[in-house]
């Protein structure tokens, strides 16, 4: 299973949010991974932990409230959750960058965008090269980033305050930051979701671009199953701490097989028209009290018996199409026999 | 530009709110009950001549007619004679202003000094004992009147351990500066006369220590908790993960938003410290305009009561603006707001 | 994921099937405020340090060892006697017990806190909700240049002022900070009703017909009372702050009727021979004011935390 | 014939924002608006952030007063604000909000929220109907009347939404606004709010006006829809003409920015046109076609003259040079529009007298 391809792998990951009565046990053994040059999405809806595994991968989760009771999440062989300070910055500053959810919120409204990105720029640089950096390769380099990204008028831009730029602008900042030195990974945190279609799809086409371009790994993380099926080549779906399914995107679309990833492609209102399904009854469970077995199972429209007792764990159909529901464990033993 | 028109506005304002200050010192000073002509002159001055400087002080005429007589003369810094040191006001003022500035300075100072510091420390070791300790002083910093203080330092310093000099503004065989600013510590340092500025620095300590006590830990709460919740901000774990070192991150990106609350209340706080400084000036026998202020106010000395409040509200006036600029500067959303089309 | 931190909230307690009852669900409420407020150690301390002083103060006359001392007394023979097992805290310079005279002026203090918040919040409030629904408006300059002429005085110099011109005594002294205290409530008010009224449930409100008083007293009131709350409690303590320092200057209640300012006013002359006299006084101000602060941080846990 | 129930024409609504040196700023936020609503249909109305989209509704809604033009419910005017309108007329038309979390009044219980239209505009119930009644609106946004008891924060972001529609339900209105009602919900909860919708509007001869960003949403529920740009309509179409044969480069751009879930819908959208540039502030709108600073087809006339509103097929009406202005080509848009194809229901609600109802004066003012 393990091979020098393998860039990020998450093993059964645990975190839990520490409040008032308890822990809201919010990842439930997550199983992930991602290959050098692959492109994966990650989706799910509203509080299903998306943006808490991945801000578990670069531990930036603020981590008084935080407990983290199992897994490991391994970057290269390393285990990111074991790692002392100066390795885990070396991991930030070169190997990890994340695009946040809510560029507004990620950029600090009190320093230009050069002070920003002078920053990313100078920690990266200089602990790769152990040398200190002139004031003009900074602000070039800082230019030459936002110039990828199709900013105009870089050297105005650099003066600027985030709250002088309009959101798309920001959100193209939050990208220039992530790639302005090389990484092997990038994760983009809803890219473009609080900004209007056109402007998404102009973000989306630029992130794809610049990583194809650069042969980077990215992650994906998004509520939006046409998003995730126009950027990526293999898709998890999440629901309430765990991948409920994984599959190359084309086949997700083809051949869904998790009651709740059909309930969710029902859901999605389609160009082709067709009408709306009812969604999904119910709604994301209660962490302080998550219910017992396959956390989807008071929702379930086929629930069987087994639901309640016991977690599903991936049943593998072939092709990298795994599921976790007990619907497919014959499916699975039919094929392995 | 853009700064010099938002200043502009605020100054506009203050000069309506001074405007305002002016009106309402008015009321109180009328409400008196009595005549304030009699309580100039005494019970036993004789009737003609209380009428005639009833007409003087315009007295016979209706109040808004006194009102403009009145603030004409404060606006040409003519605040009327005291009663009871028997001068012009404008000169009391300022024999007394400079000692109470130089107080004021220097309890600024502190409080901003180690509201920031403390704060930041309360901050980044935060559930140690280190913030414990902080917080636990903060609360019987913030319990203790400044008076108090001012009494428990007279105790303490004045019998117990006599340190440092409790009483008046420089010792009595120090030579005093000549008088340029009128704040002995900076006059005595232009004149390179460092006995004395050491002397009157030593009896400035205790009274500015016991004016800036309360406030300094009502700051360092502020900017902890500012800290605090920044530390949960998106940008700091933006920050953070593109590999910014820890240090960087929270001298620079966390201290300049988390200062903008603090700055923001400086302002309020430096009023709590001029109205404390009547106490701890009367304690101290401090003899600055406070003092004189409130031996104003016992004595009913209404042309010096007035007279003070104005210069205090000037003061506070000016702090804020002061205040506001600094905020704007850290807070490019304040200096910008509304550069931005929707 | 935007909702990642609201869901970090507690899940409320579902009301019980059927209809539950009103006193129920109202003691599940402050069960509930319990909780927050016992949350932080420290609250409870200053909860029974307040109580202590209510209750002493209402039951001055009974609880103190010489209550007769409240008044104009003397006797020459026991003055200036320092702590001992018959006058805990030693007698002054007439010989009255200084723990009766502590006691007793427990009363005028939060006199003086309930009378001026109970006089100059219900204005300063209704002046805030109203320059803050009619934002933009004549109603909105006015009440809030008259608010910023009030708030451009340090309080205590004004309140000092007022207090000077009229007699000194303990009504005049509570008139003095009452008008001083109204513009806190009115700023605080002020910035939350004019967001407020920018809410979509306002606006609903508005679209439906219903009128201005509903709109006022029934939408947006409701939702400024916490922070009005959180305030009050806090500000119990500065009050009685202000109090002292008045009467420690004379402006405030007048002996033979003991205030703690005075006292300590008084027994300054005395120093330090006499240090009881200053020193009891003092500390009963610090831990009056120490313990409505820490309730009042309480009263803010209880109101205006969520948790997580 | 399908009965007209709200009528625009060429509405305005400029927002004052200040001045410079050559005189007042206007934020142009609506400019020049006309379309038609037929009793029982759903109308969308689509556009990005800053198209005016909202504004027109809430012009509608009365929030604002129009700056120029006319809206007409039923024939009726509605050119005032809310506060002046009469009660029986505030009755008939009712919003829904975009945000479920800001809309109702987290310190109410819901059953206080529900009685606040029914006292005013259902004078009839009595005290003792009123729970019933309040019972009976969560029973038909499938909330069981224990929701009565609960507030705001205490429930989920759809089942705030359902309350917000019970709200709107309350008066017995003819014509809803919504709002973006489901933006800010998640797929699988806007599918359950929006089939509850879609059967309310069969059970209770509701009309819709639905404003939306989202046009997937939109092919969906709308029976004819209506694109806005800075504060103009660029195309306006019956939803099945709208989304076959797609004319404005604006309408391109906006299907082919559209992520989708099927081949079949990938064959749908417009390839050739890629999403280019930001919408210009409405503080500064472009001469000539406002849309020519993004447009791929832009030629010379663009950047000068203002094309006209023109149908180009039956009932299918566009805004862009592409589609030649011969004269004889232009009609009276109020005249086109009201040819339209029929709507689904005709309804036919009883006249109320419009000036029973109190008239109110709004002093705050945006």
């Amino acid at each position: 299973m393990i091979d020098d391809n393998r860039l990020l792998d998450i093993r059964n990951l645990q975190v839990w949010y520490r409040v008032y009565g308890g822990y809201l046990k919010v990842l439930d053994g997550v199983n992930f991974h991602i290959d050098k040059g692959e492109k994966v999405g990650l989706v799910g809806e509203t509080g299903c932990g998306k943006t808490t595994t991945m801000k578990a991968v670069l531990r930036v989760l603020p981590d008084r409230d935080t407990k983290i009771p199992g897994g490991e999440i391994r970057f290269q062989g390393e285990d990111i959750l074991k790692m002392s300070g100066p390795e885990l910055q070396r991991v930030r500053s070169q190997g990890i960058a994340m695009i946040f959810q809510d560029p507004t919120a990620a950029l600090n409204p009190v320093f230009t965008i050069g002070q920003q990105i002078g920053d990313v720029i100078r920690f990266s640089l200089a602990s790769r090269k152990s040398r200190r950096l002139e004031k003009t390769t900074i602000k070039s380099t800082a230019m030459q980033a936002l110039k990828e990204v199709s900013l105009p008028d870089q050297e105005r831009m650099l003066g600027n305050y985030p709250i002088q730029l309009s959101g798309g602008m920001r959100q193209r900042v939050c990208i220039s930051m992530a790639i302005t030195t090389p990484r092997q990974l990038l994760i983009a945190d809803e890219p473009g979701t609080s900004l209007d279609v056109t402007i998404q799809d102009q973000i989306l086409r630029l992130l794809r671009e610049l990583v194809e371009k650069r042969g980077t790994s990215i992650i994906l993380i998004t509520h939006s199953l046409g998003v995730a099926r126009e950027m990526t080549d293999r898709i998890y779906v999440m629901y309430a701490g765990s991948m409920v399914e994984v599959a190359q995107s084309a086949d997700l679309f083809e051949r869904p097989l998790h009651p709740y990833t059909l309930g969710l492609l029902g859901s999605v209102p389609k160009i082709t028209g067709g009408g709306i399904t009812k969604g999904i009854p119910g709604r994301i469970p209660d962490y302080l009290h998550p219910p017992s077995g396959c956390r989807f199972h008071p929702r379930c429209p086929q629930v069987l018996p087994e639901c309640s007792a016991e977690k599903p764990s991936f049943f593998d159909l072939g092709n990298g199409h795994q599921v976790a529901c007990f619907l497919y464990k014959r499916a699975q033993c039919r094929r392995q026999s | 530009m853009k700064l010099g028109a938002f200043l502009l506005r605020r100054i506009l304002l203050s000069i309506l709110v001074l405007f305002g200050i002016s009106v309402l010192i008015f009321v109180i000073a009328r409400i008196v009950p009595g005549d304030p002509a009699r309580m100039a002159l005494g019970p036993r001055a004789p009737k003609d001549v209380v009428e005639r400087l009833r007409q003087e002080m315009y007295l016979d005429k209706p109040l808004p007619e006194q009102y403009f007589y009145w603030i004409k003369g404060v606006v040409t810094g003519d605040f009327g004679k005291s009663l009871y040191t028997k001068r012009d006001v404008i000169e009391d003022i300022r024999d007394y202003l400079p000692a109470t500035m130089e107080l004021a300075i220097l309890a600024g100072f502190l409080m901003v000094i180690f509201a920031v510091v403390l704060g930041t420390l309360a901050a980044r070791y935060r559930d140690t004992w280190v913030d414990t300790l902080i917080r636990m002083l903060s609360y019987f910093g913030v319990a203790l009147p400044a008076f108090v203080v001012a009494v428990l330092f007279l105790l303490l310093f004045g019998y117990v351990w006599p340190i440092l000099p409790t009483l008046g503004r420089i010792s009595v065989g120090v030579t005093p500066p000549p008088t340029i600013t009128g704040m002995l510590t900076f006059d005595s340092l232009i004149t390179g006369n460092f006995p004395a500025f050491w002397d009157s620095f030593k009896h400035l300590l205790l009274p500015g220590v016991a004016l800036s006590l309360g406030s300094i830990f009502q700051e360092a709460r502020i900017t902890r908790s500012a800290m605090v919740e920044n530390m949960n901000k998106d940008f700091l774990a933006a920050e953070r993960g593109y590999g910014i070192p820890e240090r960087t991150v929270m001298f620079k990106y966390l201290l300049k938003p988390s200062l903008i609350p603090t700055v923001s209340v400086m302002g309020l706080d430096f009023a709590s410290l001029l109205g404390n400084a009547f106490l701890v000036e009367l304690i101290f026998n401090w003899p600055g305009i406070s003092r004189y202020g409130i031996n104003a106010m016992l004595r009913k000395d209404l042309n010096a009561i007035s007279a003070v409040i104005i210069i205090f509200g000037l003061v506070f006036v000016i702090v804020n603006i002061v205040v506001d600029v600094i905020v704007a500067y850290l807070d490019p959303r304040i200096r910008l707001g509304g550069v931005r089309g929707t | 994921m935007i909702a990642d931190r609201n869901h970090r909230l507690p899940p409320q307690p579902s009301a019980a099937p059927g209809t539950p009852s009103a006193w129920h669900r109202f003691a599940e409420q402050w069960k509930k405020n319990w909780f927050k407020f016992s949350h932080n150690r420290l609250s409870v301390i200053g909860l029974v340090i307040v109580l202590l002083v209510i209750l002493l103060a209402i039951f001055a006359p009974w609880v103190t060892p010489y209550p007769a001392h409240a008044g104009a007394y003397v006797d020459y023979d026991n003055a200036s006697l320092s702590p001992s097992a018959l006058h805990w805290l030693g007698t002054d310079i007439f010989g009255r017990d200084i723990l009766t005279r502590i006691i007793f002026s427990f009363r005028g203090a939060l006199v003086m806190a309930i009378v001026v918040l109970a006089l100059s919040v219900p204005p300063g409030v209704i002046l805030g909700l109203l320059a803050g629904y009619f934002k933009g408006s004549w109603v909105d300059t006015t009440i809030m240049r008259l608010t910023d002429v009030f708030l451009a005085m340090p309080p205590l110099i004004l309140a000092l002022a007022v207090a000077s011109v009229l007699e000194p005594n303990l009504m005049n002294a509570m008139i003095a900070v009452t008008l001083m205290w109204w513009p806190w409530y009115t700023r605080l008010v002020y910035g939350m009703a004019s967001s407020l009224r920018n809410e979509y449930f306002v606006i609903a409100a508005e679209l439906t017909g219903t009128s201005k008083f509903h709109i006022l007293f029934r939408e947006i009131l409701p939702n400024c009372l916490s922070p009005v709350f959180t305030k009050m409690a806090l500000d119990v303590g500065w009050v009685i702050l202000i109090g002292a320092s008045l009467s420690f200057v004379g402006l405030g209640e007048q002996p033979p009727t003991p205030a703690l300012g005075q006292m300590v006013a008084d027994g300054a002359k005395y120093m330090p021979d006499l240090w009881w006299m200053t020193i009891f006084p003092a500390l009963a101000i610090v831990l009056i004011i120490f313990g409505f602060n820490l309730t009042g941080d309480g009263v803010r846990d209880m109101l205006e935390t969520r948790m997580g | 014939m399908p009965q007209t129930i709200l009528e625009i024409d060429q509405l305005k609504k400029y927002f004052h924002i200040g001045k410079n040196k050559r005189g007042a700023i206007f934020v142009r936020a609506v400019d020049g608006v006309s379309f038609t609503v037929d009793a029982g249909e759903t109308f969308g109305l689509v556009g990005e952030s800053g198209s005016g989209k909202s504004t027109l509704a809430y012009t509608v809604i009365g929030m604002y007063k129009p700056t120029a033009g006319q809206i007409l419910y039923r024939g009726q005017s509605l050119g005032v604000e809310a506060g002046r309108r009469p009660l029986a007329l505030k009755k008939e038309l009712q919003i829904v909000f975009q945000d479920p979390g800001s809309s109702l009044n987290p310190r109410q219980t819901i059953r206080q929220i529900l009685e606040v239209p029914l006292r005013l505009h259902r004078r009839e119930l009595k005290k003792s109907e009123l729970e019933q009644t309040v019972i009976e609106l969560l029973q038909k946004v499938e909330l069981s009347p224990d929701y009565m008891y609960k507030s705001p924060p205490s429930i989920g972001g759809g089942e705030k939404q359902m309350v917000g529609i019970a709200r709107a339900l309350a008066p017995n209105p003819s014509l809803i606004l919504l709002d973006e009602p489901t933006s800010a919900l998640d797929v699988s909860v806007q599918a359950k709010i929006i089939s509850k919708l879609i059967e309310l509007q069969a059970e209770l001869n509701l009309t819709y006006l639905f404003i939306t960003h989202d046009l997937s949403l939109m092919r969906n529920v709308a029976t004819r829809i209506a694109i806005m740009y800075l504060g103009k309509i660029c195309e306006l179409a019956s939803a099945s003409e709208f989304f076959q044969h797609p004319m404005h480069p604006y309408t391109q751009m906006l299907l082919s920015s559209v992520p989708v879930v099927t081949a079949e819908e990938e064959r749908m959208k417009p390839k050739k046109v890629l999403s280019t540039g930001e919408i210009p502030s409405p503080v500064n709108i472009p001469p000539g076609c406002s849309f020519h600073s993004r447009c791929s087809e832009k030629s010379r006339p663009c950047t000068v003259d203002d094309p006209g509103f023109i149908e180009v097929s039956p009932g299918h009406l566009v805004r862009c040079h592409q589609f030649p202005t011969d004269t004889s080509a232009v009609f009276d848009e109020r005249e086109i529009l009201h040819r339209q194809e029929p709507g689904p229901v005709p309804f036919i609600a009883p006249l109320v007298d419009p000036f029973s109802g109190l008239v109110e004066g709004r002093t705050s003012d945006e």
